[in-house]
């Protein structure tokens, strides 16, 4: 038994959206650039695909620059912004549980001349409005806060934080990775100026996302050359893979609904199930709305991360840790750390993260053999010693 | 990421447990790195008889720790005492890079181990 | 009947290729940066592609950067390099027939506190080795030149360059694009610090491309985020992408003899054939051994690019040309014109660029329509009025 | 790119050549940019009887030279006065923005060709 519960780190591409991209890797190949109708079938399916994502956002597909990835997208956002205004303004807010692909852009540009401010969160992992509203100077330029986190699910005030860059008249730069296509976002409606969202995690390939890039917001390009994009990123397009995305885009707008339905009844279910047969376990994150319909974030305390994750997948049935160790860092989860955990038990952090062709029975399955690796790995443990003591006590 | 034989160490770690009446015990590590190693040896002369051990920590933490008890097993304290931390993930055909300094420090944890038995005998005399 | 003459703008996916990237879409999707297996079989197969990709530059794999094209290599190469040696120097060289992914970024240099030459080119558009060097200042940190030249076929001299470049330690980026799989390459014997190749034109998909950094060779990021790529480039891995990409450059190396073989006869079939049945016709860019087996480039005088290649289209042939009206510029091909081309005849260049699949009987297609297209555009065009006027007289 | 009407223009351009007896000629743009184009005018009386072009240049230049000589051929002069580029550009279903500005000169070639005629009667009276 295989069963796959890692999909905020990547999702399989959908049947559907793979063999339309076949068509244009083989058969319809041609450089949307060029003149003939190798290049002008490319280049319509090019722009269909920019509309089915403008959809899936509530923009124009105008405002919607496509890139390699999340990450890419939100360096064009971020340096380009800085870029752009930098004589305006050198200050720059973003929270302290940002994904790396912000956090360590915002780090750079902090080396190079711009202020930052990192907002903390709240316990549950959410950041207060208020929070950003203090922080806020007569010099920031920019804002980057994200839609839900990738680690605890936990959903960010957008739409609030949106309404107060608005009024002081501040870039605002939103990562919406993780929900796209599990939660409804309108960039009209939460007043984002800047909004990065990645393929790969809902079904489509990798190696493409996009930066919506609300009309007249200024950004300087990341990457030069060619002029694509509307000049704001050269290179050859990757056809087939915007293409992908596009149809990907389209499906969830079809499928958010049921989807949203199929995940929190899975989520309660494996979250619930933990807490029922396990002991000295945490839910990390907020619980009901606030929480991505598909994350599932536990700390198992006295047993590390990575151990648990080797045993899962033993059995079959992929995870990720905030642990230390599977990021070739010396620290555990920085939000989880930034949530108050401490190091101790953040290193013995379990993601489940599900998707859409998940089904009882992997969670059956799951709720079965976790309880079993714990107490094996615990039995190892030194530092279950003091539980065990306590109990013969 | 892992070789076999960690994996396999990992997955039958030899040795695991505590022992009652150990006469040498190491420590190092500690739970804010994610990894802490407790060795136990039972050592009777200069040979070590028996070697338990208990670890927190990640796959590798685990195969290391699992590995010098095999190593050490009925080895005289100065054969233990050349058994150095690189020595460990040889014996394992090798870790990953990453792995090689924060989880790596079962060796250390063996010759603590051997200190902490040295001590008591120093008491004791 | 419809026949692909553009393969310099992109190739078709190979369909050995495309159907190995479709087992990593749709089954083996993990992400590489995972511990899991799924993770881990992407992360093998990934790191098989590097292999691939250094065994046809002649390099090790550490010193392979995947990236989301050449325009990102190249970009990488020369930003990068610049921000890692700012305090060496400022000074960067170029050439005049450059890409736009080295000449645009070179120029966001300029105007970011770099000093740029730009290095004219021959009447066949080669480089002299001996204007690099009196180019050469105690502060210049960068040389970039490409290997072979896009819109004529033109090889440059790289190993002297590169030479001159070592003594002189200055960093020395090459890019390779147009050359990879078409003649062979050597990062050693050639000298070159940074090599840039792009997957796309070799029968790999879109979207992937690779930087090749000597090992030792200080760069500087372009993309900052969860530390991929050795740190060099962040972003979730596009693992299809890049596997289809090793794979292409395998299937290059074991077809790059015979390619060139088939290549050449159909590139000398053409342009003699060219110069046989048209009149005022003026081949740009050397001949023989100094030109890319695949490229042919002709200016038809009196006629419009555009129109040709709109013509050429309607009769399903795809070719690709120097004219303006095709890159949205007014100026014609920049490498037209510094190779000593008048606008007017840059205008009215064609290229046609071949490939794997071309036959004899396609290039027979085209000679014999292409001679009726000229016609009917020059009898349209107010510029052959003096032509004809001569004649009659 | 173009639309169906553009590449129908450029496929079968209406009205191409010369006029041995125009009596007005009108020619715009210059080789270096790209685009050239001449039309030829037969006026009689206030009557465009007959008009033809020659146009170097890209599918908007012939497709827009072609569709302006459908538009004024029996106009009076009045009539193909008022006739502007944006107006040939929109008769042609629109054209591509990158071409609206040096490929769309049509209009002005024709009202060049007016003026020359213009022109010529004054120097005849
Ligand atoms: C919140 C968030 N932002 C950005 C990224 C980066 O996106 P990509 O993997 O497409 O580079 C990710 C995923 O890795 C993410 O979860
Ligand atoms: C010489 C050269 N350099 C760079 C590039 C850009 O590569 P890519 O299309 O992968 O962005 C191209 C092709 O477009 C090229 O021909």
């Amino acid at each position: 038994m295989r069963v796959y519960l890692d999909h905020s780190a990547t999702t399989p591409v959908d049947p559907e959206v793979a063999a339309l991209m076949m068509t244009y890797y083989t058969e319809k190949y041609g450089n949307p650039s060029s003149v003939h109708s190798f290049g002008r079938e490319a280049k319509q399916a090019l722009e269909q695909a920019r509309s089915q994502v403008a959809e899936l956002i509530g923009a124009t597909p105008q405002e919607v620059t496509f890139t390699s990835g999340g990450t890419e997208a939100d360096n064009l956002a971020i340096i380009g912004t800085a870029e752009a205004l930098r004589k305006k303004g050198k200050h720059i807010i973003t929270s302290c549980i940002e994904h790396h692909a912000v956090l360590e852009t915002c780090e750079y540009l902090g080396k190079n001349g711009f202020d930052l401010t990192v907002i903390p969160v709240n316990e549950e992992g959410i950041l207060l409005v208020e929070d950003v509203k203090k922080a806020i100077r007569p010099d920031t330029i920019l804002i980057s806060v994200m839609h839900a986190n990738n680690e605890v699910g936990s959903i960010q005030p957008i739409a609030e934080i949106g309404k107060l860059a608005k009024e002081h008249g501040i870039t605002f730069h939103v990562d919406a990775v993780q929900s796209l296509g599990k939660i409804p976002i309108n960039v009209v409606e939460m007043n984002v100026d800047l909004l990065t969202i990645s393929s790969h995690k809902i079904y489509g390939p990798k190696g493409v996302g996009a930066l919506y890039i609300r009309k007249g917001v200024r950004i300087v390009p990341l990457v030069h050359g060619g002029g694509q994009e509307k000049r704001r990123r050269s290179g050859t397009e990757n056809t087939p893979g915007i293409i992908g995305f596009g149809k990907a885009c389209e499906l969830a707008g079809q499928r958010m609904a049921d989807d949203a339905k199929h995940q929190t009844k899975l989520r309660d279910k494996l979250m619930n199930g933990i807490q029922e047969r396990i002991e000295y376990v945490k839910v990390n994150g907020p619980l009901g709305e606030k929480r991505l319909p598909n994350n599932v974030n536990v700390s198992i305390r006295y047993v590390e991360g990575e151990s648990l994750l080797l045993s899962l997948d033993m059995l079959g049935i992929a995870a990720s840790s905030g642990s230390a160790c599977t990021s070739g860092s010396l620290d555990p989860s920085h939000v989880l750390l930034a949530m108050g955990l401490i190091h101790e038990i953040a290193h013995g952090s379990l993601r489940f993260s599900l998707g859409r062709q998940n089904t009882e029975e992997e969670i059956d399955y799951l709720l079965e053999q976790l309880p079993k690796i714990v107490e094996r790995l615990r039995m190892m443990s030194p530092l279950y010693d003091q539980v065990i003591h306590m109990k013969q006590a | 990421m892992y070789t076999e034989k960690v994996m396999d160490h990992f997955t039958n770690p030899r040795n695991v447990g505590e022992l009652e009446n150990a006469n040498g015990v190491g420590e190092v590590g500690n739970a804010k790195c994610g990894d802490i190693m407790r060795i136990y040896l039972d050592i009777e002369g200069d040979i070590i008889k028996d070697v338990k051990f208990k670890t927190f920590g990640c796959g590798a933490a685990v195969a290391t720790s699992s590995m010098v008890t095999e190593m050490v097993k009925g080895k005289t304290i100065d054969e233990a005492l050349v058994i150095s931390n690189a020595a460990v993930a040889e014996a394992l055909g090798g870790l990953p890079e990453t792995k090689m300094h924060c989880s790596n420090l079962a060796a250390d944890a063996l010759h603590k181990a051997i200190e902490d038995y040295r001590n008591k005998q120093q008491k004791k005399e």
